[in-house]
């Protein structure tokens, strides 16, 4: 059972350090949105291997589509923030977004 | 009913954007004022009456037959509604005349009873993935919120919280899922009995450091702090105002007691990291706000510090700490809201955040310069209001547990926001007028009374603070004082 | 006579300050005559209280040991009493001297604001109305000296709020510690041995209310204030309310909360204390060429002699302390309320433009006069007296030191008086100042009641001595022993009294040696040399050492108090207004650098923060 | 359990990709297809419900967003990314995989656990009864999604 867990469980960490690094490094807007969208699949892929390791597989189904309802939501703000800045600044790069500082 | 404190105010935030073809300035303000109003009197007037016998538990039948809608309300919940109402209603008052220029009322109201929706359900959830849900909805109407004037600081400010924010919430669910994978269950009585059982030691570390990420960057713990000073001063007052005054406390601080307190039960080491936490926000946070000349980034910083008082008192674990952690909560809550509002209309007068550009605005502007100072001097600790008595017992609740040097800090620290609390006040308010606000005119009505209300509140609750605790804080304190046992004993369906 | 009828002396203040607020501008008369019945009022009921002395208001508060608390015992009621009558000859003064300036209303209100504070600081009996009472203080302190309304005025305002605002603090942490020590909060049952824990909260305690109290190095917002809050402020807090109230809590955490025993560690830090202040703000005192600055150095000397006779733990000195207490207040707030009718009618205050003032002004001078000769320790006067107990107090502690340092204090403060005396009421009239009047009646009848009070209280010392001091001290004496220091009072043939007055003459000598090498300029009369570079000066006194020893004692004693001035009371203001400010700065501004903006820098505090946290708590889980 | 891995080294590589491509819709493509491997994943489990949610909303409907987004920003003009980054983060990741591979099993194997019941009734009982305090849940997130977005989009009737 251990051996299930351990395969979700590692890939899942993989998908979210890949996306932290993303977001670390990134500087495009979208690409940083991307980054998230990736942590979003660690996530959903640990709360699922994590219920089908401990046979609680209909739970965990339920809330994953939960999971995924609410990052369409969040996807939707966050790209419609992402077009107003570009009309604001005409430009993608998370660099120009530093203008509230100290 | 108390599943009203969710849905009523999304059926409204529903029906808002119809009635906005209709009127659209008149009936939004009425319908959203109105449902705020009714909340807080359900609160105040019935809440103490239904959990006189214990907590609350309520499942719902659904076509016939019961579902698992539960919620529950006990003294903490109630406490926690209390304040939402209360300050929800303060700010959404103060939104009639200020939103006025921002356009799309109907809009604003309903994102912003979104917002309100989902912290209710927050406090009211009984299992950790609710939780969750919940606090998402919270943040994503409050993104939106803060972007709100689409302005660019607004924009940049919202993006930086969503992207900070996202990050914490999916460690929250990460660590949601190993405490699911320990004990198959998500409520939170039976994930507290399991844990119980299951005794695990340091891989309930790793949950809790997740917990503390992400609940931590909700409340803005230093170092998960960086938002907010960016976050609360861009977005319009009414939304600086809750989102400092009730958002950071209730996704954040309460959703982190809950946990730590209800479900994980508090352990010497989680206690160490949670009064560390709160002494270091306290400090550097103090400290960056004395450096702001914006007098809204000095306030957001000053939110920083007072929550590390807050999490600093609970995190003592014993019944007093408890007790002053969750008293200057409310009274932050109430006194922090108070002072955007007011920050609000000053902006709204001036068309300036800078200090330096101020000075002699009592003058010219009475009613907002007594309200702020009142607000000023309530946070900064100054009896009789409110805030003194809450940090008072902080102090002597640290040194009774024996933390000496943390109630050194905790004093010292006073100092420093008495100092630039008078700071603001001195380059704001009082000296000679500056020339350019000669023609500066008082706060619209609406916009007063809120600050009026609210400024009544800090003195009253000064005053009266024996009354209050016993009446509010006192059962909100029990039931974390009493740790698991509160939710395994009285919680089970 | 109710429990109830306690809440009095804390309710009716609080709502005629209200009151008074509300007033409209139109009303002055109505509002004056309020504010004076209100005080008379008080007044009774302070010498009702007095006469009752025994009461206990209690009502369960808080739970956890925190209940509303007051109780009215000898001690209080006695401080009660003097409030009381501090607050109608305040009012009074104000009606007339604040006729028609800015925010006199709201400084009317304040008045009685602080007046309700401060009696419920009095009687209360559990620490934590006692602090809330305590730290409301702050308020109206911080709002009168708004009130003076000059550029600097806020600033002051600030300082003075938080240094008393740090003092406040460090009380509320010794409360803390005495209340886990003792176990309780209510103030009449505690009594504990001052060792560890308890030695530093008695510490704590101790700075608490010597900085209300005034006294070094919590002190240097009081000069300023001086300069900028009104003067009735000057005569009202710093000189009497504050003094009463801070040496009350001081005098009751020696007596009653912590067992001080003569000769133990804490009874010589608390006379170090008190001999510093002497000396240190007389010195000061003595080059101030503005009177209410030279008032005001000297409201913060005359504090020493309370603490050093407090802190000799010995029945004397310790009556000899209260008894000070409450004659400082009385001649300290005479001689303010001198210095704001001088100003009243002149406009100035700067002893070098004043002059001759005793033919327009004879009965301010008078009052005067005699509050001066009061605080310079005069025979017959009550500062005589009392001062002679703390000479008594200190001799027998053992530690003569002590006592020399109280008769230096004395040599000064005598001399600065007559300088400050000399310069403005006799010598020679100033072109500056016009032909002015005595001011109006309501000015200078509390002057003169005050002024009486200082002769009634040395006369006749038996009065106060048996009938407020003695009683204080009667639980805290040996069995058997009987409470009588009236036979100290006024005898003059022994040595203490003999050096006393030779101190006097001494000073006398001083002042006229002065006031002759300096031209026949009064306002001179003390600093012949202090403005000369210190080359010069240095010059001087190798010539002049040879011909001329007394010269050179002089000099080197001013060039002391100047050193003194500028080595250590401002470099004290120094600490509080930079060195506390630039550091806070710099640290800020390092903190600010570090929130650049950039979100993969907060991102990456974010995950620092995850791992350290992380390994703390798996550290301290095991 | 071989394919199962191998879908997931998929997974995983595809959303590597859609970090480090250049081109905006190439990423996006590539996070579509990242999604499909993972519906499959979740069809494998057991979990046909939450693949279907996995392929037609995150693969599908968060894609047209995405694809959306970069028509209506032009594409971005070339942001330069730090090449220091493109160097060390690849460094970074397979450390940590090698980490993650190394700790992971022992760490989950100290992870004590409650024995687990087989589940009862069927996925549309446990959704709708279970866990329906999500539903309401959902339908605040799309209410709080659908005002973002028109706030967001609205017509400002002044200039600011």
């Amino acid at each position: 059972m251990t051996n299930t867990w351990y395969l979700y469980v590692f890939f899942a960490a993989a998908l979210v350090c890949a996306g932290l690094l993303g977001l670390l490094g990134k500087r495009n807007l979208i690409k940083l949105f991307i980054a998230i969208e990736v942590i979003g699949k660690g996530i959903s892929l640990l709360l699922l291997g994590t219920g089908f390791a401990k046979a609680n597989i209909l739970t965990a189904q339920a809330l994953v589509i939960t999971y995924i309802v609410i990052e369409v939501s969040l996807v939707a703000t966050a790209l419609a923030l992402i077009i107003n800045i570009y009309r604001h600044t005409k430009s993608l790069d998370i660099r120009n977004l530093a203008k509230l500082k100290g | 009913m108390i599943i009203l404190f969710v849905v009523l105010p999304l059926i409204v935030a529903g029906i808002l954007p119809l009635v906005g073809k209709v009127s659209r300035r008149v009936l939004p303000d009425l319908l959203a004022n109105a449902t705020l109003l009714g909340l807080l009197v359900y609160a105040a007037v019935a809440g103490r009456a239904l959990i006189a016998g214990g907590p609350v538990l309520q499942q719902l039948s659904w076509l016939g037959e019961a579902v698992n809608l539960r919620l529950a309300l006990d003294g903490f919940s109630l406490f926690m509604l209390l304040a939402i109402a209360l300050v929800g209603l303060a700010a959404s008052l103060f939104s009639i005349d200020y939103m006025e220029h921002y356009g799309a009322k109907a809009n604003y109201y309903a994102l912003y009873l979104v917002m309100i929706a989902g912290m209710n359900g927050l406090v009211l959830a009984t299992d950790l993935f609710s939780v969750y849900v919940f606090l998402e909805v919270a943040a994503i109407a409050s993104y939106a919120l803060v972007a709100y004037g689409l302005s660019h600081d607004g924009l940049e400010a919202a993006f930086k919280y969503l992207m900070l924010s996202v990050v914490g919430s999916a460690f929250i669910v990460a660590a949601i899922a190993v405490v699911f994978g320990m004990t198959g269950s998500l409520d939170f009585a039976a994930a507290a009995a399991g844990l119980q059982e299951l005794n695990a030691g340091p891989v309930l570390a790793i949950a809790s450091a997740f917990f503390l990420l992400g609940f931590g960057l909700k409340a803005a713990l230093v170092p998960f702090h960086a938002w907010l000073p960016d976050a609360h001063p861009s977005a319009p007052a009414p939304i600086s105002a809750v989102l400092s005054g009730l958002l950071i406390k209730v996704s954040g601080v309460y959703a982190m007691t809950r946990i730590f307190l209800n479900i994980f039960g508090l352990t010497p080491a989680l206690s160490t990291v949670l009064m560390g936490l709160g002494a270091i926000s306290m400090v550097i946070a103090a400290f960056l706000a004395l450096g702001q000349k914006d007098m809204k980034r000095m306030l957001a910083y000053s939110s920083i510090s007072q929550v590390g008082y807050v999490v600093l008192g609970i995190g003592i674990g014993t019944p007093l700490g408890i007790a002053g952690g969750l008293f200057h909560l409310f009274n932050h809550a109430l006194a922090k809201g108070l002072l955007f509002l007011t920050s609000g209309s000053v902006q709204q007068a001036t068309g300036t955040r800078n200090l330096d550009e101020m000075g002699g605005l009592a003058k010219r502007m009475p009613v907002t310069a007594a309200t702020n100072l009142v607000g000023a001097l309530s946070i900064a600790g100054v009896p009789p209001l409110n805030g003194f008595w809450s940090k008072l017992l902080i102090i002597v609740a640290l040194v009774q547990a024996g933390h000496p040097v943390f109630a050194v800090i905790a004093v010292l620290t006073s100092v420093l926001t008495l100092w630039y609390y008078l700071l603001m006040q001195r380059k704001a308010f009082f000296g000679k007028l500056n020339e350019k606000w000669a023609a500066v005119k008082e706060a619209p009505f609406w916009m007063t009374v809120a600050t009026v209300l609210l400024a009544l509140l800090c003195v009253g609750i000064g005053i009266l603070f024996s009354t209050t605790v016993s009446t509010w804080i006192q059962p909100a304190a029990d039931v974390l004082a009493d740790g698991i046992h509160a939710v395994t004993g009285s919680w089970g369906f | 006579m109710t429990p109830k009828m306690l809440l009095l002396p804390i309710l009716l203040p609080a709502v005629l300050a209200v009151v008074l607020l509300l007033l409209p501008r139109a009303l002055r008369l109505v509002r004056d005559a309020l504010a004076i019945a209100g005080a008379a009022v008080l007044l009774y009921y302070g010498f009702v209280f007095f006469s009752v002395k025994d009461l206990r208001f209690n009502v369960p508060w808080l739970g956890m040991g925190i209940d509303f608390d007051l109780r009215l015992y000898h001690f209080s009621s006695f401080i009660l009493l003097a409030l009381a009558g501090f607050l109608i000859l305040i009012t009074i003064y104000t009606t007339a001297k604040m006729k028609g300036a800015p925010r006199e209303r709201e400084f009317m209100a304040y008045v009685f604001l602080t007046a309700a504070f401060a009696n419920g600081a009095v009687l209360a009996n559990n620490f934590v109305p006692l602090v809330f009472f305590w730290e409301g203080l702050l308020i109206t302190l911080y709002g009168m000296i708004t009130i003076g309304g000059r550029p600097t005025s806020g600033r002051t305002a600030v300082k003075a709020l938080l240094i008393s605002g740090f003092c406040d603090f460090s009380m509320i942490l010794g409360i803390g510690l005495l209340w886990s020590v003792a176990g309780t909060a209510t103030m009449s049952e505690i009594s504990v041995e001052p060792t560890g824990l308890a030695a530093a909260a008695f510490i704590l305690m101790m700075i608490g209310a010597a900085g209300k109290a005034g006294a070094m190095p919590f002190h240097t917002w009081i000069p300023d204030a001086g300069v900028d809050a009104p003067v009735t402020f000057m005569a009202f807090l710093p000189a009497a309310f504050e003094k009463l109230l801070g040496i009350y809590l001081l005098a009751r955490i020696a007596l009653d909360f912590f067992k001080i025993r003569p000769g133990s560690g804490l009874s010589i830090l608390l006379m170090i204390v008190g001999a510093v202040t002497i000396v240190l703000a007389v010195l000061m005192a003595l080059v101030q060429k503005d009177l209410k600055r030279l008032l005001s150095y000297h409201a913060i000397s005359q504090v020493g002699y309370m603490i050093l006779g407090i802190g000799t733990a010995i029945p004397i000195g310790i009556a000899g302390g209260l008894f000070h207490m409450i004659n400082h207040a009385m001649y300290k707030s005479g001689l303010f309320l001198s210095a704001g009718s001088v100003e009243h009618r002149t406009g100035t205050t700067e002893l070098k433009k004043l002059g001759g003032l005793r033919r327009d002004m004879p009965l301010t001078a008078f009052g005067f006069t005699v509050c001066a000769l009061a605080i310079s320790g005069v025979w017959p006067l009550n500062g005589f007296v009392s001062k002679e107990m703390i000479f008594h107090g200190a001799l027998e502690s053992g530690y003569t030191v002590f006592a020399i340092a109280a008769w230096i204090g004395a040599i000064f403060t005598f001399a600065s008086f007559l300088k400050a005396g000399h310069s403005i009421f006799f010598g020679e009239r100033t072109r500056e100042v016009p032909e002015v009047r005595e001011s109006p009646p309501a000015m200078v009848i509390p002057i003169l009641v005050l002024a009486g009070l200082c002769i009634l209280f040395g006369v006749y010392n038996k009065l106060p001595l048996t009938l407020f001091i003695q009683p204080i001290l009667a639980g805290h004496v040996e069995a058997g022993e009987t409470v009588d220091f009236t036979g100290h009072a006024l005898a003059v043939f022994n040595p203490v009294a003999l050096i006393s007055i030779g101190c006097l003459i001494l000073a006398f000598l001083l002042h006229r040696y002065g006031f002759l090498k300096s031209g026949r300029k009064a306002y001179l009369a003390s600093e012949p040399m202090h403005n000369l570079p210190i080359l010069h000066q240095a010059y001087d006194l190798a010539e002049r050492r040879v011909f001329d020893p007394y010269e050179q004692g002089v000099k080197v004693l001013q060039g002391l108090s100047v050193v003194l001035y500028k080595g250590i009371d401002r470099p004290i203001d120094f600490v509080f207004e930079k060195v506390v400010t630039f550091t806070g700065e710099k640290f800020t501004g390092i903190l600010r650098k570090a929130h650049n903006g950039h979100y993969a820098n907060y991102l990456a505090w974010c995950l620092a923060g995850l791992i350290i946290v992380a390994g703390v708590i798996s550290l301290l889980a095991k | 359990m071989i394919l199962q891995t191998a879908l997931l080294i998929g997974l995983v590589i595809f959303s590597v990709l859609a970090l480090l491509l250049k081109d905006l819709l190439r990423s996006a493509i590539s996070l579509a297809l990242a999604s499909l491997l993972l519906g499959i994943i979740f069809f494998r489990m057991n979990a046909p419900y939450a693949g279907v949610f996995e392929i037609s909303v995150v693969a599908g409907l968060i894609t047209v967003l995405f694809v959306l987004t970069i028509a209506l920003t032009g594409k971005g003009e070339a942001i330069h990314e730090s090449r220091l980054v493109n160097w060390v983060f690849p460094l970074v990741f397979v450390a940590f995989l090698v980490i993650d591979a190394l700790v992971m099993k022992s760490l989950l194997g100290k992870v004590p656990a409650l024995a687990s019941g087989a589940e009862s009734g069927s996925f549309g009982e446990v959704l709708w009864k279970a866990r329906t305090i999500d539903l309401v849940g959902q339908i605040a997130v799309i209410l709080a999604g659908v005002f973002a977005v028109l706030a967001l989009f609205r017509k400002r009737d002044k200039n600011d």
